[in-house]
């Protein structure tokens, strides 16, 4: 796509350093990742420069809670959870305002994207307050309900962004053929909306993994990673929170990458893997 | 209702919001029928077709399937498939996918499928591309997978929305007769929908001319072609002389009309309902039926005083352009053998002529 | 499997430096929840349903809300070793209602000022003045709260008892303390407050005390607290039982243990941070197991140790203030902070 | 054809609907009764008080925070699409397929990192000694106070939201039609100029919500405050942090919040609005 | 190089990958030439005109306008705007700021842009329709918004697309006579890609016939129609009866072909080069040169015994299919009149019949 435009159309010097742009972004973004995979081997509590030596001693540190790992349980499977379902849900309400118009449709809207404008100190604690009066706080079932809330709305932006770009004759295209509402739903929409529902399943899981403020609040005694990490931070300044950070970071990128892999495999050999399926 | 009637438009309206898109349309296509749908653009003909293939409901009126209503069923209960304009086409399925798309919703198997999908990929000519992506296809082969892709359901009826307007003129010559002998040997009714009057005129069996929202006139070719019953259909097909006068004298069979280029007569045996002294109305006269001659002939013909303005050549005849003594554009097509001994040159004065029985009157300014 | 046992305090207290011994002679698990803030605290407790918590450390004055609340049971005096506490802290304020024990203090400190070596000498920070020094602009940090603060401010001003102030000495501790605010580099929480006096971000710091700098001391930045001579405040953390815990009993076994010598001795050198404790015998078994820190702390026999700070009047209790409301004096900590 | 719901449609529409009105509506409703709560002695009481409305509206600080807190998101908000945007533009258009899936692909990364760790890490590199501070000293320059300093703060925004920008930029970028873009430069719209006449507009919306996402995010972040920015100046997060350690004021905190959601429901209006200004339905 | 020549390709290919879009074209456009390029779907029309547009580099080969070879120039700095078969009109402006786009690019102030677009608004008839967005518009309305586009700055060349397929043939055949009076008061050069042979030879000065990325002949209408220069052509053009066999004979000006449907004659004088006996050649002759009797006229002319198989009508013409002995397909196109006294009945036997001179030679099987 990109090397179809002409040639003489495209100015090397302009190109080169957009490029250049590219990678200062990437600086940006990856310096505080990187600085906090460094410090997760060093020695001293207290980050500072010059570095004490190497040490695995807050990886130990670590290992040895069972109560991180109990947090890494409870985070990973309330993420998996929440990106799953959010995705679901958000699907459900990027396809209602994609295809219909109904009474009371901005209300909906609203409703379906509002979570993320609450402050989360506040909505935390109103989360709490109501899923206690119901019986529904702290465990991870609180978290998962508490964090599909805002989660949701992220996954229905990015679906509605790709469903925007959908020829709308295409639907009606499928149903002409005789695909029924449901196939249509699967032969045509989930297949077009493909990447962007498994853009939104990462990240609302990458949310769900990185939120603390609700989750410290409904979470009660099942804490989430995050929450420890924020307690961590907020009360005692332990470079255990660069080994979590480091650990969960590679963790989370191996499984990334493995899927990346999976898909870019795919892709290549789009048409025989299209011939086998169903 | 006739016997044979497969689809019927009952009092059908359509509206978009205040836009009123289609207004009271009333008719039938009788079942193995090639029913083709002409107009100008944004007339209506794709909402038209739409409302049939069930994409858009009616505000008015009924739509009747074999004799059934059918309003309020869903597209996918209607087998009545379509070629969109903008093709529509699956993006993340291959050609041959594409194809396949309507058995498989319709359950059958997948060798079957693939077989059946691979005779039309043939039919259509392209073979060669199954596996492509639609993106890598030019506008053309691009349409003609839409053609397959609705075709390989053999259905009852096919709705097409201009299906050949991207393809070259021999590829279309071809890709029509492919349509109409298909049409013929499975009897299968088309409602086809084009810009192009002689895809119209050679393929289908009655015509639709719309405008507006209208329906203006519906007949044969040669009907529509012969006898335009309105001025716009006159001007839409742009093949005949037009002259609006009102009218001085109906008698003996004859009707007089008094127009700026002079008195013109007509024969009163095929007027299209009551005409009275003083009114208005169009004597429309095919380009084809006006001759052209150095001298007025004798006989009982029309006869205008014109002078050449311009001359077009297509193929085996000729256009020329004429204008009467007010100016009025006047056009006649012959054949080049036709004109052989006719002196013409810009400016010549010449004598346009036709014989009484080919004017047609139209009761409209 | 071992009984879980729940419990609500400040960050350390349930973890294995601590709690490891007991939890081995128990068959116990013990389930933190740490929490950042007093009020964060009775958030959780008061949205929580009841006997979430089974133990709950918390701040002396957050005690008497946690009690009037009701969140707490009644403790028996009987079940613990009180007599072995010295006599400041045996009839400790708030600990008790209508004579009736709800909690007991296990842990205190003094808030002083905190100071950088290399900038500042030990005389330099004997004043709350300190603060006001042009050198130090921008590089003084507050702990986030305003108790302990507009209480050192109030010593400052020379109010004896800094929380019972008419309005005059309410008008005073404000217009003092906005005079400080050019010099503030920042309001920290406990984590900021640790990295930036760590760092040298700030080179003095208003409202903490040992509980900190002994922490960065021990990791060897070059930071101390020191009372000064205006006088110091006592923070000091109780434990509690949480009401209609299921686990009342485990929980009474886990506040005698901490609040008898032996766990005492533990809880002074709590590795998250640490404090002064208020058994007389916790005192010698920590000076038996580790003289330096009952020096460095000043838990010693030694003439001018801290319960000696105490009966020299030196120190004052850090509680809500008596003639304004809690709110006042916040609504005023936040327009300071806005200023 | 748009037919009223049917079981097919209520099928999607319905869960997030339930989902967001048993567990979202209602601890909002629940918010807006708090704040006309009532607190004594540490105990929050059910009532109908205007109280808390009527002290926190009458507080100066809370309108200089709410000053400070709109400015510092807006500056963000308008910062990071500015800085994204040449980024995103060139992966759209000047990166190969793969080197773009591989772009895309790493900008996904810092999701699965902490924010809180990433927050931490920056205090490294902008304290006195820190990182920045230590390579400024090799040519003699500095130590600049760079930490506790609004430009801190906005750093941490950034790290908040500028892959999340960057992606949502690229998302409309790269379905931007290409002919449009010829179209442009056929008709004598230069390189630079076909950015501002075509690309910009075309993806107007996907701009505009990466900068509303980015508004929201940091309106409403304490993070970044506290952490790189020393607490100093109060924004509203930290003004609801501190309005509870009145002892229980969750009500009087409720009163922030629920100005903050009015807040940033007029902007997110707005820029829906904006976003889609002359496109017809 | 001629001295009015403004664009010329030299050796251009073009290759996509692998594939060769376009091979080794050597052409001239001249200063205010309308040029036509035709061509079977996918054969490279586009991927012509977009590197004459620089918006496709060329693979080999160098273009040049005004003399200056301008594969370098990028697009905004060539003035070679183009109407896209895909439109691509900007979605984000209303009609006539996507008319007024390219003269803002040139720094025209406000009011006189307005005026200028509005003039091109109105000459295209979509006045009024200027302040609707372009989803609100019909495809044919598109259209014209995207021909005033590009011909609002009154450039020197213009590249057009199919300009005119979406519209419906009343509006075409007036936008045919817009485009050719407009290219005829401007003098702009037009290249002019169509699928339609009427479009390309009603208007264009030249037509260029491609196939499979190369050309097969460039000449008038009247040379292309007349004397198609390859089988490819011929067939294309759909006009001319074919018939491929070996050369026997050349001798007296006349060249005898062996035929599987007789043996057949043709004047020497017309050759597309040096022919030997035993050679494979084809015979073409215009459909509507063949003519029809019911027996074999005396003089010297082809003459072949045919059987009729059917007939078809569109407007002033008829075209009559019939078979020759061993089943070749053979048409003869005719107006009524011509055919009015030959028996015309399916399976009536005729013959078929024309002068030597009008049939031509090409080299090709
Ligand atoms: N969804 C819609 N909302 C509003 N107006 C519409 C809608 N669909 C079509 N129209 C309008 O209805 C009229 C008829 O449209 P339709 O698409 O049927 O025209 P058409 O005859 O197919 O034109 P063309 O030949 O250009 O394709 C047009 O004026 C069009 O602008
Ligand atoms: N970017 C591209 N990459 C690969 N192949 C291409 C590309 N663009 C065009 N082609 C191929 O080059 C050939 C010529 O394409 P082009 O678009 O010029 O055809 P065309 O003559 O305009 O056809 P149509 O009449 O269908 O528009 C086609 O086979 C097409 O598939
Ligand atoms: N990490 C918790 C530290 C608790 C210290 N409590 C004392 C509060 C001093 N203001
Ligand atoms: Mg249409
Ligand atoms: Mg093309």
């Amino acid at each position: 796509m990109s090397d179809s435009s002409a040639n003489m159309n495209r100015s090397r010097l302009v190109d080169l350093s957009l490029k250049i742009y590219i990678i200062l972004g990437f600086a940006f973004v990856f310096a505080p990742i990187a600085a906090s995979f460094v410090f997760s081997f060093n020695s001293d509590r207290f980050p500072s420069i010059p570095l004490g030596h190497f040490s695995l001693e807050w990886y130990e540190a670590v290992a040895s809670d069972p109560f991180a790992w109990q947090g890494l349980r409870n985070t990973l499977f309330v993420g998996v959870i929440v990106g799953i379902v959010s995705t679901g849900l958000g699907f459900g309400a990027a396809y209602t305002d994609f295809r219909y118009r109904f009474f009371g449709k901005q209300i909906y809207l609203a409703l379906a994207l509002l979570p993320p404008t609450i402050p989360v100190v506040i909505l935390g604690l109103a989360m709490l307050a109501y899923l206690s009066r119901i019986n529904l706080s702290g465990n991870s079932l609180s978290v998962i309900i508490a964090h599909v809330v805002i989660c949701a709305p992220f996954a229905m932006a990015i679906i509605r962004l790709r469903l925007s770009q959908m020829d709308p004759d295409l639907e009606a295209a499928a149903w002409n053929l005789g695909a029924s509402e449901w196939a249509a739903m699967r032969h045509v929409i989930i297949p077009f909306t493909k990447p962007a529902i498994l853009g939104a399943l990462f990240i609302t899981m990458a949310v769900s993994f990185d939120e603390f403020a609700i989750a410290w609040f409904v979470s009660g005694l099942n804490e989430t990673l995050p929450v420890k990490v924020l307690g961590f931070l907020q009360g005692q300044v332990s470079p255990r929170i660069n080994a979590i950070g480091t650990f969960v970071f590679v963790t989370s990128m191996t499984l990334v990458i493995l899927a990346q892999i999976l898909l870019t495999g795919r892709s290549a050999k789009v048409r025989p893997v299209a011939d086998e399926q169903e | 209702m006739k016997n044979n009637t497969l689809v019927s438009f009952e009092g059908v309206v359509k509206r978009f919001g205040d836009f009123l898109a289609v207004q009271r349309m009333d008719f039938e296509i009788a079942k193995g029928e090639f029913l083709a749908i002409m107009g100008s653009s944004g007339c209506g003909k794709t909402t038209t077709l739409r409302m049939l293939a069930g994409l858009e409901a009616p505000s008015e009126g009924v739509i009747r399937l074999s004799g059934k209503p059918i309003n309020d069923l869903p597209t996918w209960s209607r087998d009545t498939p379509m070629v969109w304009q903008s093709l529509a086409l699956f993006p993340f399925l291959n050609v041959i996918e594409n194809v396949e798309f309507a058995l498989k919703m319709r359950g059958i198997g997948k060798t079957e499928r693939r077989r059946r999908a691979e005779q039309w990929l043939d039919r259509m000519q392209i073979t060669e591309f199954a596996s492509r992506n639609i993106s890598q296809l030019s506008g053309g082969q691009r349409q003609r997978v839409a053609l397959a892709r609705s075709l390989v359901v053999e259905p009852e009826i096919l709705l097409l929305d201009e299906p050949l307007s991207a393809l070259d003129a021999a590829l279309k010559v071809r890709m029509q007769s492919v349509l109409k002998n298909l049409q013929r040997e499975t009897g299968i009714t088309f409602v086809y929908v084009t810009h192009s009057q002689s895809e119209a005129f050679s393929m289908a069996d009655r015509v639709v001319i719309m405008s507006r929202g209208k329906i203006e006139q519906i007949g044969t070719p040669q009907e529509i072609y012969r006898t335009p019953r309105t001025r716009f259909v006159a001007g839409f097909l742009g093949s005949s002389n037009m002259f609006t006068g009102k009218v001085t004298g109906i008698d003996g069979g004859v009707v007089t009309l008094d127009t700026p280029s002079g008195a013109l007569r007509l024969g009163a045996t095929d007027l299209p309902g009551p005409v009275a002294v003083g009114q208005t109305a169009t004597l429309t006269v095919l380009d084809t039926k006006t001759h052209l001659a150095t001298r007025a002939p004798a006989g009982n013909v029309n006869a205008l005083p014109v002078r050449m303005i311009g001359e077009e050549f297509i193929g085996a005849t000729a256009t020329i352009y004429l204008e009467a003594s007010d100016g009025h554009e006047i056009r006649v097509q012959k054949s080049h053998e036709d004109l052989a001994n006719l002196p013409l040159q810009i400016g010549q004065e010449l004598v346009a002529h036709w014989p009484l029985e080919d004017g047609h009157l139209v009761m409209e300014a | 499997a071992p009984v879980e046992l729940t419990m609500l305090a400040w960050y350390g207290h349930a973890e294995p430096d601590i709690v490891a011994e007991f939890e081995a002679e128990n068959n116990v698990k013990f389930v933190p929840k740490y929490y950042t803030g007093g009020d964060n605290m009775l958030g959780l407790i008061s949205q929580s349903p009841a006997g979430t918590y089974d133990v709950i450390l918390s701040d002396a004055e957050y005690v008497q809300a946690l009690n009037e609340a009701g969140y707490v049971e009644e403790l028996d005096p009987n079940d613990y070793a009180i007599s072995d506490y010295f006599p400041e802290f045996q009839q400790f304020p708030g600990n008790w209602s209508d004579g009736k024990l709800f909690s007991l203090v296990t842990r205190f400190g003094f808030l002083g000022v905190a100071y950088n070596t290399d900038a500042l000498t030990e005389a330099d920070a004997s004043t709350y003045n300190v603060y006001w020094e042009e050198n130090l602009k921008g590089k003084v940090g507050h702990f986030d709260w305003h108790l302990p603060n507009l209480g050192q401010i109030s010593l400052l001003n020379g109010n004896s008892n800094p929380y019972d102030i008419d309005d005059a000495g309410w008008q005073g501790v404000q217009d003092k303390t906005m005079s400080l605010r050019p010099q503030i580099g920042g309001f920290f929480d406990y984590g900021g407050t640790f990295s930036s006096l760590n760092d040298g971000q700030m080179l003095a710091f208003a409202g903490i005390g040992d509980w900190i700098t002994g922490v960065l001391e021990k990791n060897g930045a070059k930071v101390r607290s020191v009372v000064p001579e205006e006088g110091g405040l006592q923070w000091s953390e109780c434990f509690s039982i949480g009401k209609g815990s299921q686990k009342a009993e485990l929980a009474k076994k886990w506040i005698q243990y901490i609040t008898s010598a032996k766990g005492q001795a533990k809880s002074a050198q709590m590795a998250a941070y640490p404090a002064l404790i208020p058994n007389q015998k916790g005192w010698e078994v920590l000076q038996a197991e580790n003289p330096a820190e009952a020096k460095r702390q000043g838990m010693t026999k030694d003439a001018g140790n801290v319960i000696d700070m105490i009966r020299a009047g030196r120190i004052k209790y850090r509680q809500w203030p008596v003639q304004q409301g809690l709110e006042d004096w916040n609504d005023f900590w936040s327009e300071y902070k806005g200023a | 054809m748009r037919r009223s719901l049917t079981l097919y449609g209520l099928t999607f529409s319905l869960p997030l609907l339930i989902w967001q009105l048993l567990f979202f509506v209602f601890p909002l409703v629940f918010l807006v009764a708090l704040s006309f709560w009532t607190v004594k002695n540490f105990r929050m009481q059910a009532d109908l008080d205007t109280v808390n409305w009527a002290t926190m509206y009458g507080r100066s600080v809370f309108w200089q925070a709410y000053g400070t807190t709109l400015a510092m998101a807006s500056a963000a908000s308008v910062l990071v699409s500015i800085l994204a945007f040449p980024c995103s533009y060139a992966i759209a258009f000047k990166l190969s397929e793969t080197a773009r899936r591989w772009a895309i692909f790493l900008m996904v990364i810092p999701f699965f990192t902490s924010y809180l760790v990433r927050v931490y890490s920056w205090q490294i590199f902008l304290s006195d000694a820190g990182i920045i501070n230590v390579m400024l000293g090799w040519i003699g320059l500095g130590p600049f106070g760079l930490l506790n300093t609004v430009g801190a703060t906005i750093v941490g925004y950034l790290t908040l939201t500028y892959p999340l920008v960057v992606l949502l930029q690229l998302f409309s970028l790269v379905f931007i039609d290409r002919t449009l873009i010829e179209a442009a430069h056929n008709l004598r719209c230069g390189r630079l100029r076909t950015v501002f006449a075509v690309i910009i507009p075309s993806a107007r919306v996907g701009l505009v919500i990466a900068a509303l996402f980015a508004f929201i995010l940091s309106f409403g972040d304490f993070v970044s405050p506290i952490y790189l920015g020393g607490g100093d100046p109060t924004t509203l997060s930290i003004l609801i942090t501190d309005t509870t350690k009145s002892g229980q004021q969750w009500p009087r905190a409720a009163v922030i919040a629920l100005t903050m959601i009015a807040t940033l429901l007029f902007v997110a209006f707005v820029a829906v609005r904006f976003a889609y200004k002359g496109r017809s339905k």
